[in-house]
């Protein structure tokens, strides 16, 4: 229990994770998969980002004459978790069209239909 | 503050499950915006505001919105059952 | 600090130039000129480099900014970064003159500066790869290297290659999460990102027997990502369509270099983040060499029973991958090295092998299966001789590349006599393997056609000799070089083993 | 395929409510059957909707000739045919690779340090000298956006050239071509246009015109205080990109794609990218060859200060902006 309450946003980034992973592995249909892996990314973002945070300090943008460290928040996971951000929404747009193209040929998003299709067609 | 951070955890897993679960496509992607929302607001209480600005702007927006374009370019946005 | 020195940054820099400017290009022909004269200055770079720095027997750090190690980005070269750089330049070049044809046959003529703009991208990523001593950097190229690899499977438009490209797409982002994932649990334990201060602290950790469960969860998961990114055996469900249906450039690109890419960032991390006795000691090499082992002789075995002859080629790579993790998993210095040099030598033959695959299909009235290909050889010599010499050296023949990392993955193997024994037994299965499917093929290319086959050759032969394509001297030169190369890596392997292992010395 | 079996074998029971089987049907906006006086009648499209579940959903005429609907019927027989056995085994493998993997990973998160104490690992040197030097080294009140710009660079830098890399895949694959006539696209694309046209959406319209300037000006406000305040040339380019998305859902592309033409696309968002590697390069250099190659840092706190931080954050917003037009454009329409 005391793990727990120590650990929550750990605990709820696995478990994002995992339903995030689960979707991507069994949901045969595009659009659930591309969802599901953005499930995923934004859950190992959640992870990072609660590693920057310590109780009572406030946000880093640091005003005249209070350099102090103590003040704020660690800035090097935000500043890691945007790069992941900018990352993710590229991949998942390259994702969307290319669930597109296959739907403009084969006229469904499901992945296992359109396997088969596409054996069949180049027989 | 504590009470408030369980209450978005647990609504941020309530998101992902009924995503898992729900058959209408249009329905995940708005499910999905949701989710978005409210890791932002996690990241503010987190202190910090950049990724809350930018997970607002780009996860609840951009990418919400090419999820719907590329909905209505696969046809899914009419009918009852996408799967 | 010597000039040169700037080498590793001028190259990574001087390739996203190019990426980027190059859709700016109309003209088809001065783009791949463009593109051809960035590859080969980044190949005469990487080649300065890499000759001082082995003569000097010296290796650097390079602040990328201001400020010094754990604050900011840094890269870090050796002569066996450069040595790869060196190689990799060279056969993104060959691969890429070798398969022009391809490439203006396959891709729409739109899409080709963008097709370029990919490789650009794609070469810059993997030189970052390569050079990068910082783990996060790591991950952001790994990315760009994913989205790249992905294009130039996609540049030709067929149904095939769509589906193809986005399974990898899937596999690989998969990958990148879990890599990502073991890079955040490392950063959490260690509170550094560049690899030497990792190193520090990890070494502090491993000897205190602190965060060990987090420990080997992170690197199990950045070799877990780094795994499926590379096609280790029971991940590899996305190659055979992805290599085998692509453009021949993309073929040899991917099989040749991308996959290699992951794999010295494996090598680094191995030596550079955890030091490979603390790898041994969290038994992640074991699992690499069962891992290993099955994918040497699954990877074959499908291969056998594959008629496409790229699919074919492109299972004999998971094979070949199995060999350079079984080396890796060895744990031992030896090991490492046998593994260093498949790298190079697979590197120099999978590309042979699918230039050369793609020259005979052409010949034969671009029919992939086995069957059409009978007699092909004869047909186009230079092509034959290249898959020939390809075979061999898959196989393991004397005199041919992909001879001395047998022998070295057998000695690296004596330490431990279980090691030796999984190990003799897999090397001997997976020779006869690839001998079982590399010696028809090329009995059969080099045979003359059968009798009853005369009137199907006739009805397409009337076709193949209206249609019979002009020899292309780049594909022919490239051929050639690539064969050149081979015997050399074959014959003189004891020089470049030097060289790699004073390159793995200086990279501890 | 298997969420469809999955789905089947509940239709039957759905009787035996539990929690979880109601909040699936909540999440799909099934009603609990005692709602209905006569469920009969609402079960029956039910039932039957479930039975004809692996049928296509009903598409726009113009968008699906008739075969392709037949080969697409073909592909759900085949599936049936052939991989059915397959695919018991790949969920089932799939099911435990998974549960191990998660387990795994909650047994490592809960050994690791902590939330929120200032004792862990991760606050180190590293943290404090980017806070409590940062201003003096970077001239950024923002400590993020000095470590993404300023210290930690190349990173950022590899995280521009994805968004570039990735408009240019999707432009790979998206582009119509010039010389090969995409009928069905052309279709499409002037039967959405007449439809624009038809569709006198006031609410959208004047919405828009009010939101857009307001979204655009805030997106330039982030992006140009990105060193002082929250926010930055990412968060700002993609306000900016949203609010032209806006706009060109509201009055039809042909407005915005006058201005932001193909070539000037490529243009702008190469020259920005140029920039940015020009700015980066000669910081790189001058950093590693210790050249000196400072640059004013300006007074902390204005707007002119911060180094190539503001110019950066520019060239990043331009780049951001444009690519998640660029998207849009692309995925609505197939060209810009």
């Amino acid at each position: 229990m005391e793990v727990i309450l120590s650990h929550y946003y750990d605990i709820a980034s696995v478990i994002l994770f995992g339903i995030g992973f689960f979707t991507l592995l069994l949901h045969r249909n595009l659009i659930k998969k591309i969802i599901g892996l953005n499930i995923m990314d934004t859950s190992i973002f959640l992870f990072l980002a609660s590693k920057g945070y310590i109780f009572g300090r406030v946000a880093p943008i640091v005003s005249e004459g209070a350099t102090n460290a103590e003040l704020y928040i660690n800035p090097v996971p935000s500043g890691l978790v945007l790069t992941g951000i900018v990352v993710s929404v590229s991949v998942s747009a390259f994702l969307l069209a290319l669930a597109q193209r296959l739907y403009k040929k084969y006229k469904t998003i499901n992945l296992d239909e359109i396997i088969v299709l596409a054996k069949k067609e180049e027989e | 503050m504590m009470v408030l951070e369980f209450a978005l955890i647990t609504f941020l897993i309530v998101c992902a499950v009924a995503f898992t679960f729900s058959k209408r496509l249009l329905t995940s992607v708005i499910i999905f915006m949701a989710y978005s929302l409210i890791m932002s607001i996690i990241w503010l209480i987190m202190e910090s505001p950049d990724l809350a600005i930018t997970e607002a702007a780009v996860g609840a927006g951009v990418t919400s919105v090419l999820l719907f374009l590329a909905l209505k370019k696969v046809n899914a946005l009419k009918g009852k059952k996408d799967e | 600090m010597p000039f040169v020195y700037n080498v590793p940054f001028f190259s990574i820099i001087l390739c996203m130039v190019g990426g980027i400017v190059t859709p700016f290009f109309r003209n088809r022909r001065l783009t791949q000129i463009v593109n051809a004269c960035l590859v080969a200055a980044v190949f005469a770079m990487s080649l300065t480099l890499f000759i001082i720095l082995l003569s000097a027997e010296d290796s650097f750090t390079y602040m990328m900014g201001h400020f010094p190690a754990p604050w900011g980005n840094e890269l870090r070269a050796g002569p066996l970064e450069a040595l790869m750089a060196m190689v990799f330049s060279a056969i993104m070049l060959l691969s890429l003159v070798g398969g022009m044809r391809g490439i203006n046959d396959d891709i729409r003529p739109t899409r080709i500066p963008l097709y370029y703009t990919m490789m650009n991208f794609l070469l810059s990523s993997m030189l970052a790869l390569i050079y990068t001593n910082d783990m996060f950097t790591a991950y952001v190229f790994i990315e760009i290297n994913t989205i790249c690899a992905c294009s130039i499977v996609m540049a030709k438009d067929s149904g095939m290659t769509v589906v193809a490209t986005i399974r990898y797409l899937i596999m690989s982002l998969l990958g990148s999460g879990f890599f990502l994932f073991g890079v955040s649990i490392l950063y959490t334990i260690t509170g550094h990102l560049l690899m030497s201060n990792v190193q520090q602290s990890v070494i502090a950790l491993a000897e205190s027997g602190q965060y060990t469960v987090p420990l080997v969860t992170s690197l199990g998961l950045m070799v877990l990502g780094l795994a499926i990114k590379s096609a280790l055996y029971p991940f590899h469900s996305w190659l055979p369509n992805a290599h085998g249906s692509s453009t021949t450039a993309s073929s040899a690109i991917l099989s040749g270099l991308v996959l290699k890419g992951y794999i010295i960032l494996l090598v680094k991390m191995c030596y550079r983040v955890f030091t490979p006795e603390i790898m041994a000691s969290l038994h992640i090499t074991e699992v690499m060499f069962v891992l290993g082992v099955l994918g040497m002789i699954m990877g074959s075995v499908k291969a056998l029973r594959e008629t496409h002859i790229k699919r074919m080629i492109a299972y004999s790579s998971v094979a070949q991958i199995g060999y350079i993790f079984m080396g890796m998993g060895l744990g031992t210095t030896v090991g490492i090295m046998a593994a260093c040099f498949h790298i190079l030598a697979h590197a120099f033959t999978k590309p042979m092998l699918f230039l050369s695959a793609n020259g005979l299909v052409d010949v034969s009235g671009h029919q992939y299966e086995m069957k059409a290909l009978r007699g092909a050889a004869r047909r186009d010599i230079l092509s034959g001789i290249g898959f020939t010499v390809g075979a061999l050296s898959m196989i393991g023949i004397p005199l041919f590349a992909g001879f001395a990392p047998k022998i070295f993955l057998g000695i690296g193997s004596m330490e431990s006599n279980f090691h030796m024994i999984v190990t003799f037994l897999a090397l001997a299965l997976s020779t006869l393997l690839n001998a079982l499917y590399y010696v028809p093929a090329v009995v059969a290319f080099w045979s003359k056609p059968k009798q009853p086959q005369a009137q199907v050759q006739e009805a397409g032969g009337a076709v193949l000799h209206r249609e019979m394509p002009k020899r292309s001297v780049f594909l022919l030169s490239s051929i050639g070089v690539f064969i050149v190369l081979n015997f050399v890596l074959g014959i003189a392997y004891g020089p470049i083993m030097q060289m790699i292992t004073t390159g793995l010395n200086l990279l501890g | 395929m298997s969420n469809s079996n999955f789905n089947q074998d509940k239709k039957p029971n759905a009787h035996s409510k539990t929690p979880w089987k109601a909040f699936a049907g909540w999440v799909n906006g099934e009603y609990p059957e005692d709602t209905f006086e006569k469920p009969e009648l609402y079960q029956v499209p039910e039932q039957a909707h479930g039975a004809h579940h692996q049928e296509e959903p009903e598409q726009p005429a113009p968008a699906v000739p008739e075969q392709d609907a037949i080969q697409a019927g073909q592909g759900h027989f085949l599936l049936k045919e052939k991989f059915t056995r397959f695919y018991k085994v790949y969920i089932v493998l799939s099911v435990i690779i998974g549960c191990c993997v998660v387990g795994v990973l909650a047994f490592a998160v809960c050994s690791l340090p902590p939330y929120g104490y200032a004792e862990n690992p991760v606050n180190n040197e590293v943290s404090e000298k980017y806070l409590e030097d940062g201003l003096a080294d970077t001239g950024a009140t923002n400590a993020v956006a000095g470590m993404i710009l300023d210290y930690r660079a190349f990173d950022t830098f590899g995280e521009s050239t994805v968004l570039f890399v990735a408009v240019a895949a999707v432009m790979m694959l998206m582009k119509r071509s010039m010389n090969k006539k995409d009928e069905e696209g052309e279709r499409l694309v002037a039967h959405e246009t007449a439809i624009d046209k038809k569709d006198q959406n006031l609410i959208l319209k004047y919405g828009a015109m009010i939101l857009v300037p307001f979204i655009i000006l805030f997106g330039v406000y982030v992006i140009l205080n990105g060193h002082i305040s929250p926010g930055g040339g990412f968060s700002g380019g993609a306000m900016i990109g949203g609010g032209l998305m806006l706009y060109a859902l509201a009055f039809g592309h042909e407005k915005i794609s006058k201005v932001i033409t193909y070539r000037a696309f490529t243009v702008t968002t190469g020259c920005a990218l140029l920039t940015y590697a020009g700015c980066k390069a000669y910081s790189f250099y001058t950093g590693a060859n210790h050249l000196g190659g400072d640059i004013p840092k300006g007074i902390a706190g204005a707007i002119i200060s911060g180094g190539f931080i503001l110019p950066l954050n520019i060239c990043v917003g331009i780049t951001v902006a444009f690519t998640m037009y660029g998207f849009y454009a692309l995925f609505s329409k197939g060209e810009l």
